[in-house]
């Protein structure tokens, strides 16, 4: 789960993390308030999640409370990639001397909690790493005993000749990885760490992603959820403990398991169509979520046919059965249905389909060919 | 000859009472395979379907049944708590089922179930199975019939589906291993391909890869270099779109990383066949087996 | 340090442990307004730094605020092993069904934090040890994981067969540890751990020894001393950073380095003698530690000679030579002093003391000896 | 040959502008001990005594210096820090001066050091010297000569008083190891009874022990079982009063066990001279030499 920067700086702070001061607002009026209390000139950032914010013209300078005002009112509302600004930060502007860059992500390759920093900060470190790699240093942390004091300063050096800012920024690396692991976080980052004129380190951007398994042991951090900056479609799903991605095909997609369900909307591909989304149902059985799931799909006005994949496992295939059964008669399909399933408890779930008027192929590959075959038909 | 588990396998079922642990633990216990005990704190001294003996802690039952192997379904704030109980107490091969453990306790678990000598599968994985002599975890056993193909796969249900084809070819299985697809694991591609690489009865390895991360092309690196078993690959996520996290944290491509493409021709660069469908396996397989 | 049972409790409540309400009084009339806060019967505690309270009559149980007053009375002033009872702690008084033993100690053997815990409680553990050491499980803990769950939970299964004990106890355990490891304690127990016959665990009674090296960085801690319950020399050697201990024989021993102030008393002893005290002006160089130290040994009247035993290594011998010369001119010995010293700027120490009209000895058995005979003949 | 130390020992001092680790680097120097580098962060690029190259990490000095030895003069708080960081950077020998660290640093310490393959002597250690090769540390190199004695002890300056003695009376040593008396530490009385016992310089081993805790114990039943060459023991603090620290963490009576008689007859029982006196190791050692 994304956080905004003004949720991550406010989670930093409590850690130590040097940060200038700076309030959230929603209204133009808030803004100008808040840049009078900071009573300097500062910086209104558009608070959505998706990158480029500054690019897309979300990220103002503004010498006076009057200008933040101004600014506000501009970025407020403003469409960014897809989604629509609610919220701005008003932030202290800070002297910029240099922009380094400290970021720690869950690293699958390592299996350990892993440390980017780079002098080069400021910008996208994926560029960096593609252009110039010597410039990032790696520093896998080990877990059991955290990131060390002396490897903490290693990294400040790696930054910094200077004694001073290298053992400030050490310091900041240190509260970082607290916080990145009390928090339970698969990325924090403060881009750009900077130095000022006066040669204070302080993080002026910051970044954290909580690890979506954190949230159900962590009500404090599933607060921090801004569902007014996610697809609509995409908070349903997940509320109805779905995992749902909206894409632009015409076949709708209903599959238990991650993997087949990737393989499935490549087998759509495969036999011409597209699919129209991702959505796994995932292990445990419950007609509920075969009802969510339909309801979900079905709001796609793109949606000409339905695919259902399922490979009983712990999924059984008659609890599916019963929930295509309850949903359907709820809400009559206006658009044909392919269903596939085989496994667990396969004999009973075709019974409840037959009889309730369905048809159930056991076929991975000639359901997908069917399914692509009506929504083409339908599409027409 | 198997990979992992076999018929001399004896599981502790930890979790047992709970509403996933005993509806597998009968399926594993219809399936043949030796479930020696169960824990559950609190239940201790309990018989699970009136045979198997419940325990407090895994150490009482490693120490009262001699059990080598253990088997985790329980909830996702306990699960890691759960596999270091495991190797602390002497069990060789430990296998999480649980999905939704969070990371953060994934980072401790790994060096501690390493530095206890212990085999880690999972979390988040449908565990394995030797078709005819044990299954540990979840996936079907109906669907499997013993035999040479070594089966390897980051997820659950698209192993089923490649299984189901295979067995229904009459391509039976040496032993169907689910790795799971989270970021931090136990046991990857690479100890997988490496253990079928030393199992006789293995003649040919099936593996099914996703999108994001590197583990793919890491293990296509180790079968072009280290194995003399041919290997036929996959890789979900072809249509997926960059930067969209796919339902479990392994399926997320990002940047010029972990993409199918990608992937697929590092499996290529390897010599290994490629199937573009599950079924495709069904003909590569058998090119390989003859 | 130790530091006193409320004290202890203090901490151990800030991390959950749960703890029968109580708070420390000076007075009869504070503990009777205690007692009438618990609004219970209470047990009023002597707070001293010395085993064996109980026996002593310094544990009184109080069915009511009047009682709470006269015990109060009756204990504050109270003297227990030579130290004098200042504070009570007011605690209302638990229903006790079992008492368990939960102990954590630094142990030199495995190099790790040990647990102790026996479900033969409320007694000194060390009698457990040796009457009955089967009763108690010792479980070193691995530093780099901490006390895990499972690992608390099998120690709260040794002590209890209900599951809902074990998992109270351990959840204890693991409170206990993080407190232990969090505040620098060489030793942390409660003792009784205690099972209500309503079936809770409670901890009845606390102890917190703090390790001396942790009081540098940590002023809190070193806020919590006590040194009303210290005996006034050792006080002043400590503030003098000097480790001191009084003993009762004759010849005052100022040594650097413990295992030479050990060896030197020994020798004293060998040699017919008695050691008045263990002094040791440690490794670091300064003058004015040697001017405390004699302060503080000519104090005690009993002495009737002064040894100076001195290797000098990170110690300069005319260092210490310069703080002899120092004191004596500001308070001149009523008592004969014996010096050896040797090693780093031996040369220059015996020309202080020589121009000083002392007498500068090199070797330890002669010294010794000569003390030893100089104490014998003042003492008659 | 020797232990732990010798010639071609090459020398970092972390903390070597400091006041301590500056007056002991020289004292080093001029005892001729290769002194390669020394660490100070904030520090990187000066020269110590006009000579010697400060580094800002160890990690820098090892690589610049080939340095195989660390010796640790920085403030208790530091100290931790400090060991972990010479262990990480490859220092295969890491000396703890530094008195004062607190126990629950060292707890860490002592895994972090031992899994990354290096030997720690101390913290709150007097350091070591083969005398004539090389000195670690801050025992006085005047009062050591070389020859076939081992020394070890727990305490500092009561190591001074019988090397001295040895000295005095011709009877060189091979290494002096003084281990320290805290009760978390990297290094033991086996440990370097083991390392004498494999040194083909040394012939017999003065040992010197304290009250408290079963250190001496322990080593008493390693001489009887594992060494063939004598071992000479004096144990301090026979006139301590049980239950009082004196002075070091090492030196502490608690219950039964650690005080000084209960030491002496395991020295007794495992055949050891025991010397009640410092000068009483003379004509022990003499004896045993010849």
């Amino acid at each position: 789960m994304n956080i905004h920067e003004y949720q991550a700086k406010d989670v930093l702070r409590r850690y130590g993390v040097p940060i200038p001061p700076g309030e959230v607002a929603t209204t133009p009026d808030e803004a100008e308030a808040i840049a009078r209390r900071v009573g300097k000139p500062v910086m209104v950032k558009a608070q959505v999640h998706v990158g480029g914010r500054g690019k897309a013209g979300g990220v103002k300078f503004c010498p006076t409370p009057e200008a933040a005002r101004e600014k506000a009112t501009a970025i407020l509302g403003m469409d960014i990639k897809g989604l629509t600004v609610e919220k701005v930060l008003v932030t202290e502007a800070a002297d910029i001397g240099t922009e380094a860059y400290v970021g720690i992500i869950v690293d699958r390759a390592t299996k350990k909690a892993v440390f980017m920093v780079s002098a080069a900060g400021g910008i996208d470190i994926e560029e960096v790493a593609a252009t110039t790699p010597e410039k990032i240093k790696y520093f896998p942390v080990d877990p059991r005993f955290g990131l060390l004091p002396f490897e903490a300063q290693q990294l400040g050096f790696f930054l910094y000749q200077d004694a001073k800012q290298a053992r400030a920024a050490g310091k900041i690396m240190q509260q970082l990885y607290t916080a990145f692991v009390e928090n339970g976080c698969s990325l924090a980052e403060i881009n750009p760490l900077v130095v000022t004129p006066a040669g204070e380190v302080i993080a002026v951007d910051a970044k954290m992603v909580i690890d979506d398994n954190e949230l159900e042991r962590r009500k404090d951090l599933e607060a921090l959820r801004d569902e007014s900056s996610e697809a609509p479609s995409e908070v349903d799903a997940r509320n109805a403990n779905l995992t749902f991605i909206k894409l632009d095909g015409n076949v709708g997609c209903i599959v238990n398991g991650a993997g087949l369900a990737m393989a499935t909307m490549d087998l759509v591909k495969f036999y011409g169509g597209e699919p129209a989304n991702f959505l796994d149902i995932g292990g445990s059985s419950n007609p509920e979520k075969v009802v969510n799931a339909l309801r979900i799909i079905t709001a796609d006005e793109n949606v000409k046919a339905i695919l259902f994949n399922i490979f009983g496992g712990i999924t059984r295939t008659d609890d599916v059965a019963n929930g295509i059964v309850t949903a359907t008669k709820q809400n009559p399909l206006k658009v044909p249905i392919v269903i596939r399933l085989t496994g667990t408890n396969e004999e009973i779930a075709v019974k409840i389909l037959s009889d309730n008027g369905f048809t159930a192929l056991t076929d991975m590959d000639e359901a997908v060919k069917k399914a692509v075959q009506l929504a083409t038909e339908g599409g027409k | 000859m198997s990979v992992f588990i076999d018929k001399d396998t004896r599981l502790i079922v930890q979790g047992i009472t709970g509403r996933d642990g005993s509806f597998h633990a009968k399926q594993m216990m219809e399936y043949g395979t030796q479930v020696v005990a169960g824990v559950t704190p609190g239940k201790g001294g309990q018989k699970f379907e009136g045979s198997v003996p419940v325990f407090n802690t895994v150490e009482e039952a490693v120490k009262e049944t001699g059990a080598n192997t253990s088997v985790i379904y329980v909830p996702p704030p306990f699960a890691a708590d759960a596999m270091m109980e495991a190797a602390a107490a002497g069990v060789q091969f430990v296998v999480c089922i649980t999905e939704g453990v969070p990371v953060i306790d994934m980072l401790k678990v790994r060096p501690y179930v390493i530095e206890r000598g212990a085999r880690l599968l999972g979390p988040n994985c449908p565990g394995a199975i030797t078709p005819g002599q044990s299954k540990v975890g979840i996936i079907p056993g109906r669907i499997c019939t013993p035999g040479n193909v070594g089966v390897v796969s980051r997820s659950g249900t698209l192993t089923y589906e490649v299984v189901n084809h295979l067995t229904k070819a009459g391509l039976g299985q040496s032993t169907c291993v689910g790795i799971g697809g989270d970021p931090i694991n136990g046991t990857g591609f690479i100890d997988v391909l490496q253990a079928f690489e030393n199992d006789p009865d293995t003649k040919v390895v099936a593996m099914m890869g996703e999108i994001g991360g590197t583990d793919e092309q890491d293990a296509a690196a180790f079968i072009k270099e280290k194995m003399t078993k041919p290997v036929v690959g996959f890789i979900a996520g072809q249509t997926a779109p960059p930067g969209r996290r796919m339902g479990h944290a392994g399926a997320i491509i990002s940047g010029s990383s972990g993409t199918a493409a990608e992937k697929i021709d590092a499996f290529k660069a390897a010599g290994m066949g490629v199937a573009q469908r599950p079924i495709d396996f069904v003909e590569l397989v058998r090119e390989r087996l003859s």
